[in-house]
């Protein structure tokens, strides 16, 4: 039962142990990068040195000096700062990828929904409608629209009103700006207060349904109730909202809020071009819920708004939400091909003008991705949380 | 209880039902067995309108079966139905599943559902496993709770589709069991089954098909011991080599 | 108890049959259904005719500008400027050369495919890249050498395209695998690189291949604009691509590399014979889709200056001659797009189909 | 230094435009045409001997600076403005001036107006990361009127939005306009206005701290304007090589050692009027009495015809 | 041959080997059993360093088992291992899968390693399906062409993890004789199997391994007429009335 020990051959050669090699070749790794990164600076140091181009972010406390034709914030054309543009920037980009995203999402969710249609023609249309639209390049749309958006609208004197508050021409479309006067502010409490009380009522109807069994149409009371508390308290408080209606002076609509061509163009092709992707996602979402599962819950007696809210959403949205986050975070960084027609967003102001104007190329260009890459990060963070949410036990 | 009167069912130009005709008085057992594809399942679907049929009518009680949302959803709660792959709701708990429809369709208080989830549950002795998740679950105990959901909003008929099929062979006789007990508390209950066993020892009534229509029924003594059909014969020779 | 005869089967009632069953089940079986289909034939209706009159019918497809007399799309315009945009400032003479590759690229992808021997296939394979840039770019051989800056048109999205992925797949596959490994630093190198590269739209990294790179280097190293990009558009890719690895390696299952290793294969050998051909086979559609994107983003170069379809169309609609034919311009690259990517995305689909009946 | 460079590489890398027509665009058959094109090709002649030897790179305006800073060209000649802050922070050097320009504004015949005072609370396209968009600012502020802007990636892309009534007016250069004007439908339909609401002189750049290059790039802009003062043509240059005027002898080479000091070939003025000809031709020939722009030469004349041409004397 | 020193491991806090000690001498042939769990696995494993151990020594011949490229390469070469999925690689031919050791690992050249491929396939009577897939062939055959792959570096150990628990009832006899056949030809074998008729037939031992160390070792017939230890008795009741 034993043979008799013999003397190990333990002389472990030191490039044979594995751990050591990859220690070495973890080293090895990094000082290449750390090589390269050194080696790039070094160069650009030497290179700017040489060049005279100036470094630093100082340029950021400069004054800009040229107009910018939509501001979210005040931003003045003879004395605000290149960091405002900055700012003015990132809130572009953050207001197209907003509505886009409100309406890509909505588009999306239709198409999918059609796609999966028993109707033959929206089911066809549908599909024809994904695969020519995600066929084409995103900049070719956005030019697309940008082109036919521009040639279809009429010039500011012959505008398309509507209401004679609303325009629409080819430097976009004008409404009125509410301007808030004395006592406003109750509208905006009654606002609050709605809100407040609505959470209050679903609250109630849950608790009364667990109660008794009993439904509450706690969507459209609720939705009721927010709506219908401001208008009231603003008739009540005796109308201090008026609106500032865009006129026509000179060979321009003066007043008025505007949205620009440029952003509707832009907003539409991303949305257009997202919702395929969406419109996709929807649709393996609700297909990898069994068919089985509507059968169970019809058998059980359930109501079709109740299967679809307690059985069919909960299990599709599971698989719908990653994606469609991705495709989000899509939208957001394509929304940068804006400087193909002038909308002026982080890319086309900061990469584009700004760039030229200053000429600190490295600068301004890191502080674009760090942009960009900022949404990234808060995105990802969001869709591990809900991922952490949805995820389904015992799998 | 359960008539259906001439029912014909066409799936584009297959004719899947052919004049089916069935009684079914309340308190009876009956099973239905057959070769696969003869139409079983979509006979049961039918009852509680999971399929829709083309000719013939059907009566659920007294109510007749039409397109009606409401009389549908009445059917509906008069006749629980468990399916081959018990499709429970994996995303809710097991006592979610038994309580989703009492809530919903019953309006019934959710203290009072969660007490009846917890009696049945406790019938099928998973009590214990309240809280988990269906893919926790063994087979035999995901068919379990699927019985249970049926139970818990009492209905008059019972409906199986090879609740049995897709369980190992060790569940069978637990699941089995359970069925077993229903039947004996004069439950109606219509079951599409191969388990013969248990169609000796619960079922009034014997039917069998092929071809998408009824070619015999009996009580399941002669069903087993004297079938006349040649088909029938054939189709027991099969499963009793087997 | 009963015993019943057996009944032969019937046609279903007429009312369940035939065309007008047909259009009640699938358009007409509600009132919302009929609603949604009277739409939809509506939209058809002022949207189909009026595009194909445009398209086709009332079209000009020959002549010169003074022929045109009909309301419909103007071809003669493409035909006049096809060769720019498939060509770009190509020289005209020497067309014959990126004809002659993509016809080489035909026949290496069909020997490719069809050839047994491996050795042979890994020649073709390392011969093809060398051999089809030699001929476009000339310099050797006595082919007259052709500027980068002359590359313009389908040419050159076909060429960045295929330079992006061949070039990035290498690296994305060393990304995927570092991404995989257990050496804490190479690990993070990895992620690192990728999340960066995936987190920033195409266009910053574009412009910084096109305007920060070249500080990056010495004084007399002098990169060529359209290098610059590639590069860009390469590393770009290659991030992508080392996340479709991934998920192919994380399907191997781990009795893989565990027989692997067992039979003393080392890490390279056992990535190399065994694990990667297994990964990328299941990995084929995503990398097609990956691809089309890429295809699509091709796009961008025209935003740091580098004439690729869509750019020919916007220089040529500045020739004076010839003003005012975007629409066709663009209607025509749509088209081109189109195809191209219709066809990648079909074959994937198929490639996707044939692997989940092999699936056992 | 550059100048190796090019010597060694045979060819001259040269900065230029997307596309702006009499100063550099490409021509039905993808040639490269213009004022800036010619000077490109007169530079190529003088220190390479071949006008031929030019490697154009098109560039946005937002490009252009960075591509000469990191050297991927040699030259920029792309109707680029000479500002302080061009000059001073952004490391580079002006070489001179080869168009006097001024800012100007294209409007609409329709809108019937016939001022620039005229345009308050107009829309204007404009090009990106040019000086333009500065002047434009100033302008208005200093007339107390409004406008908007909307700033577009090329001067392709302004015009199309012009065009399709994006907005009221184009702002560019003056030069510009008259090229712009050209790719209307209908040219006689827009107008320029006669305001011109800015200083801008147009000229060749290069790197800071290399003097010789930048030496070769200043004298070859003043031997081409020194040839159209002293008459020497495309078509006479041969002639005027036996000429005794010791200033054309300078010039061409037949006596002193201009071009040597430069480190260039002797003929180094006769290459680039023999290949591409004087100032007045190359202004004649692609924006001048001989081209579609049709632009007077206003401040462009000579300093003795009354412009502010004025180059330095060669000895 | 194989010597096993007190071993220890671990994964995580979770103590899986607790100072198990084995040796086996040439030509030996040991079954090891117990519960799931017990780590049976988790012991053979290691012995050609599939898994790190954390305390004590195995030597493998004459050389002890460390971490080091060199000779762990060169103990794998030693040792073959036949894993209870087959672990085949799917996109090879079967005389792919045998040959791919050899040419690459051995450096043999590729018409030797052919010929010895084809003598082992005809050795395990499956010569005929060489070009196949995997795939393409029943559980049996691609067990025994995982027996081939091993094989074909004529290694002086084989290794075996439950090698017949994925297979239909009748693949395992089969694959029990291709066994049988291998240690009468005296190469040292150690595997892990419930199969207890063949632990009687080959075994020279039977190892009893539970909660992660070694309980009791026997020669089979007393090992099974005469468990000692209490657990092995329970086991042993287990499997048998199964
Ligand atoms: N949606 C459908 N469309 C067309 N044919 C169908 C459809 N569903 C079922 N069938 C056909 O109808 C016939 C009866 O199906 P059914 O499911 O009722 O058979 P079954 O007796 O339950 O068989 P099994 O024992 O296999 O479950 C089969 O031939 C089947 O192919
Ligand atoms: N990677 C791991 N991480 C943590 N614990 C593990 C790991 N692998 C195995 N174990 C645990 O180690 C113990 C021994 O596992 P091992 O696979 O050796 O058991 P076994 O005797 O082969 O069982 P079976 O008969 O089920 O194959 C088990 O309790 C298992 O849960
Ligand atoms: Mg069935
Ligand atoms: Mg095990």
């Amino acid at each position: 039962m034993s043979n008799p020990p013999n003397t190990p051959t333990s002389s472990v050669s030191f490039f044979n142990n594995p751990k050591n090699r990859a220690i070495i070749f973890q080293v090895l790794a990094l000082g290449f990068v750390v090589f390269l990164a050194y080696y790039f600076a070094n160069n650009m140091f030497a290179n700017i040195e040489a060049r005279g181009i100036e470094t630093g972010f100082s340029f950021l406390d400069q004054v800009a000096g040229f107009g910018i034709s939509q501001t979210l914030v005040a931003y003045d054309d003879g004395s605000s700062t290149y960091s405002r543009v900055f700012l003015v920037g990132v809130l572009n980009t953050l207001l197209v990828s907003g509505i886009a995203i409100f309406f890509t999402t909505i588009l999306g969710l239709l198409i999918g929904i059609g796609r999966l249609s028993n109707n033959f023609l929206v089911a066809k249309l549908s599909m024809v409608y994904v695969e020519t639209f995600r066929n084409i390049p995103i900049l070719l749309q956005i030019l697309f629209w940008y082109n036919v958006v521009l040639a279809a609208l009429p010039s500011p004197r012959q505008s398309l009103s509507y209401f004679g508050e609303y325009f629409l021409n080819n430097r976009g479309f004008l409404m009125p700006r509410p301007i808030m006067e004395d006592n406003s502010g109750y509208i905006l409490a009654a606002l609050i207060l709605a809100c407040i009380g609505v959470f209050f009522l679903a609250r109630w109807a849950i608790k009364r349904h667990d109660d008794t069994g009993e439904e509450f149409p706690i969507f459209t009371v609720g939705g009721a109730i927010i709506l219908l508390a401001p208008v009231l308290v603003y008739f009540v408080a005796g109308q201090p909202i008026s609106s500032e209606i865009p006129e026509l002076k000179g060979f321009n609509f003066k007043g008025g809020w505007v949205i620009i061509p440029e952003l509707l163009a832009l907003a539409f092709a991303l949305s257009i071009y997202t919702a395929t992707y969406i419109a996709e996602a929807v649709r393996a979402g609700i297909e990898s819920v069994p068919k089985g599962q509507k059968e169970a819950a019809n058998s059980l007696g359930l109501k079709e708004h109740v299967i679809l809210r307690k059985v069919i959403l909960p299990q599709a949205l599971r698989v719908i939400i990653p994606p469609v986050i991705n495709q989000y975070l899509n939208l957001v960084k394509n929304s940068s091909l804006a400087t193909a027609i002038g909308y002026p967003e982080i890319v086309t102001l900061f990469s584009g003008t700004t760039l030229n104007q200053v000429g600190q190329a490295i600068e301004i260009i890191l502080m674009t991705m760090a942009v960009y890459l900022l949404f990234s990060i808060v995105i990802s963070l969001l869709l591990n949380w809900i991922n952490a949410k949805m995820e389904i036990k015992g799998r | 209880m359960i008539r259906m009167e001439n029912v014909n069912k066409w799936y584009g130009d297959f004719h899947v039902l052919k004049d089916v005709n069935l009684n079914v008085k309340k308190g009876e057992k009956v099973v239905i067995c057959g070769p696969s594809g003869s139409g079983k399942s979509t006979t049961i679907r039918c009852l509680n309108h999971l399929e829709k049929f083309q000719q013939g009518k059907i009566f659920i009680g007294e109510t007749e079966l039409i397109e009606d949302v409401k009389i549908v959803r009445h059917i509906r709660s008069k006749v629980g139905m468990v399916f081959q792959h018990f499709n429970l709701f994996p995303h809710l708990s097991v006592l979610e599943n038994l309580v989703i429809a009492p809530t919903w369709v019953h309006k019934k208080p959710r203290k009072e559902a969660i007490e009846t989830a917890m009696y049945y549950l406790d019938r099928v002795k998973i009590s214990d496993q309240a809280n988990k998740y269906p893919n926790q679950l063994s087979g035999g105990q995901q068919q379990r709770v699927a019985v249970a959901r049926c139970l818990c909003f009492n209905p008059e008929i019972m409906l199986f589709d090879e609740p049995t099929s897709a369980l190992d062979p060790e569940m069978v006789s637990e699941v089995l069991d359970v069925m077993v007990e229903l039947a004996d508390e004069g439950i109606t209950m219509i079951c599409v089954t191969h388990e013969m066993g248990f169609a000796k020892k619960v079922a009034d009534r014997v039917i069998f098909m092929d071809g998408g229509q009824i070619i015999e029924e009996n009580e399941p003594h002669t069903f087993f011991e004297q079938p006349e059909s040649d088909r029938l014969k054939l189709f027991l020779d099969q499963i009793l080599s087997h | 108890m009963a015993i019943y005869d057996i009944k032969e089967a019937k046609p279903a009632p007429i009312n369940n049959r035939g065309l007008v069953f047909w259009l009640r089940k699938n358009l007409f079986s509600d009132i919302k259904n009929s609603l949604l289909s009277l739409f939809c034939i509506y939209f058809l209706f002022i949207t189909v005719p009026p595009a194909l009159d445009w398209l086709i019918f009332s079209a000009t497809w020959s002549g010169s500008q003074e022929d045109i007399v009909k309301d419909g799309a103007r071809w003669i315009f493409i035909i006049e400027k096809f060769d720019q945009f498939i060509y770009g400032f190509y020289p005209e003479n020497l067309h014959w050369r990126p004809l002659f590759v993509a016809a080489l690229t035909v026949a290496f992808v069909a020997s490719v495919k069809l050839l047994n021997n491996i050795k042979l296939k890994i020649v073709i394979i390392l011969l093809y890249p060398f051999v089809s840039i030699v001929f476009i770019h000339g310099g050797l051989f006595g082919l007259e050498t052709v500027e980068t800056n002359k590359w313009g048109g389908l040419m050159l999205t076909v060429i960045v395209a295929a330079v992006g992925i061949i070039a990035s797949f290498p690296i994305g596959i060393l990304l995927a695998l570092g991404r995989q490994s257990n050496m804490p630093i190479v690990k993070t190198l990895c992620v690192g690189f990728i999340e960066f590269v995936r987190g920033v739209p195409l266009i910053t990294i574009l412009f910084m291949a096109s305007v920060v790179l070249p500080l990056f280097f010495h004084d007399g190293i002098d990169f060529d604009k359209l290098l610059r990009a590639l590069i860009g558009i390469t590393l770009f890719q290659a991030a992508y691509i080392a996340e479709v690895v991934r998920g192919g390696l994380q399907a191997i299952p781990k009795g893989q590399y565990e027989a692997s290793e067992s039979l003393g294969l080392s890490y390279w050998q056992g990535m190399i014979l065994i694990i990667l051909p297994q990964a990328l086979k299941i990995s084929i559609p995503n990398l097609v889709g990956s691809f089309i994107s890429l295809f699509k983003d091709t796009t961008l170069v025209l935003i740091i200056g580098l004439f690729d379809i869509l750019a020919m169309v916007t220089l040529t609609n500045s020739d004076s001659n010839w003003l005012g034919y975007e629409v066709e311009g663009y209607v025509f690259v749509t088209f081109i797009y189109w195809i191209f990517c219709f066809s990648m995305s079909q074959y994937s689909k198929s490639v996707e189909r044939r692997f989940n009946t092999e699936l056992k | 230094g550059t100048l190796e460079n090019v010597v060694k590489k045979g060819e001259l890398n040269c900065g230029v435009s997307t596309g702006i027509p009499g100063f550099s665009a490409t021509n039905s058959k993808g040639v490269w045409e213009g004022i800036d094109v010619d000077f490109c090709k007169a530079i190529a002649s003088a220190v390479l001997g071949n006008a031929d030897k030019v490697k154009y790179i098109p560039l946005t305006a937002k490009e252009r600076f960075t591509a000469l800073q990191s050297g991927e060209i040699d030259v920029l000649v792309r109707s680029s403005t000479w500002t302080s802050s061009r000059d001073t922070s952004l490391g580079l050097n002006f070489a001179g001036v080869n168009y006097y320009d001024g800012q100007g504004f294209l409007i609409n015949k329709k809108l019937g107006i016939s001022s620039a005072k005229e345009l308050d609370g107009a829309t204007f396209c404009i090009q990106a990361g040019t000086t333009t968009e500065l002047n434009l600012t100033d302008y208005f502020k200093s007339q107390k009127m409004e406008y908007k802007a909307v700033t577009y990636d090329t001067s392709g892309q302004t015009i199309d939005g012009f065009k399709k009534g994006r907005c009221d007016a184009v702002t560019s250069d003056a030069s510009q306009l008259y090229g712009l004007r050209l790719k209307m439908d209908d040219p006689n339909s827009v107008m320029v206005l006669p305001e011109i609401i800015s200083k801008e002189p147009l000229g060749p750049v290069v790197r800071q701290g290399d003097d010789d290059w930048f030496n070769v790039v200043r004298w070859s802009l003043f031997a081409v304007l020194e040839a159209e003062e002293l008459g020497i043509t495309m078509a006479n240059v041969d002639a005027q090589m036996k000429s005794d005027n010791p200033s054309v002898k300078r010039l061409l080479g037949t006596s002193g050692d201009a071009g040597a000091s430069l480190g260039l070939d002797a003929k180094w003025a006769y290459n680039m009027i023999k290949q591409v000809g004087n100032y007045g031709e190359m202004f004649d020939r692609n924006v001048g009495k001989d081209s579609p722009l049709n632009i007077d030469r206003g401040l462009n004349k000579l300093w003795n015809q009354g412009g502010l041409m004025y180059p330095m004397p060669i000895r």
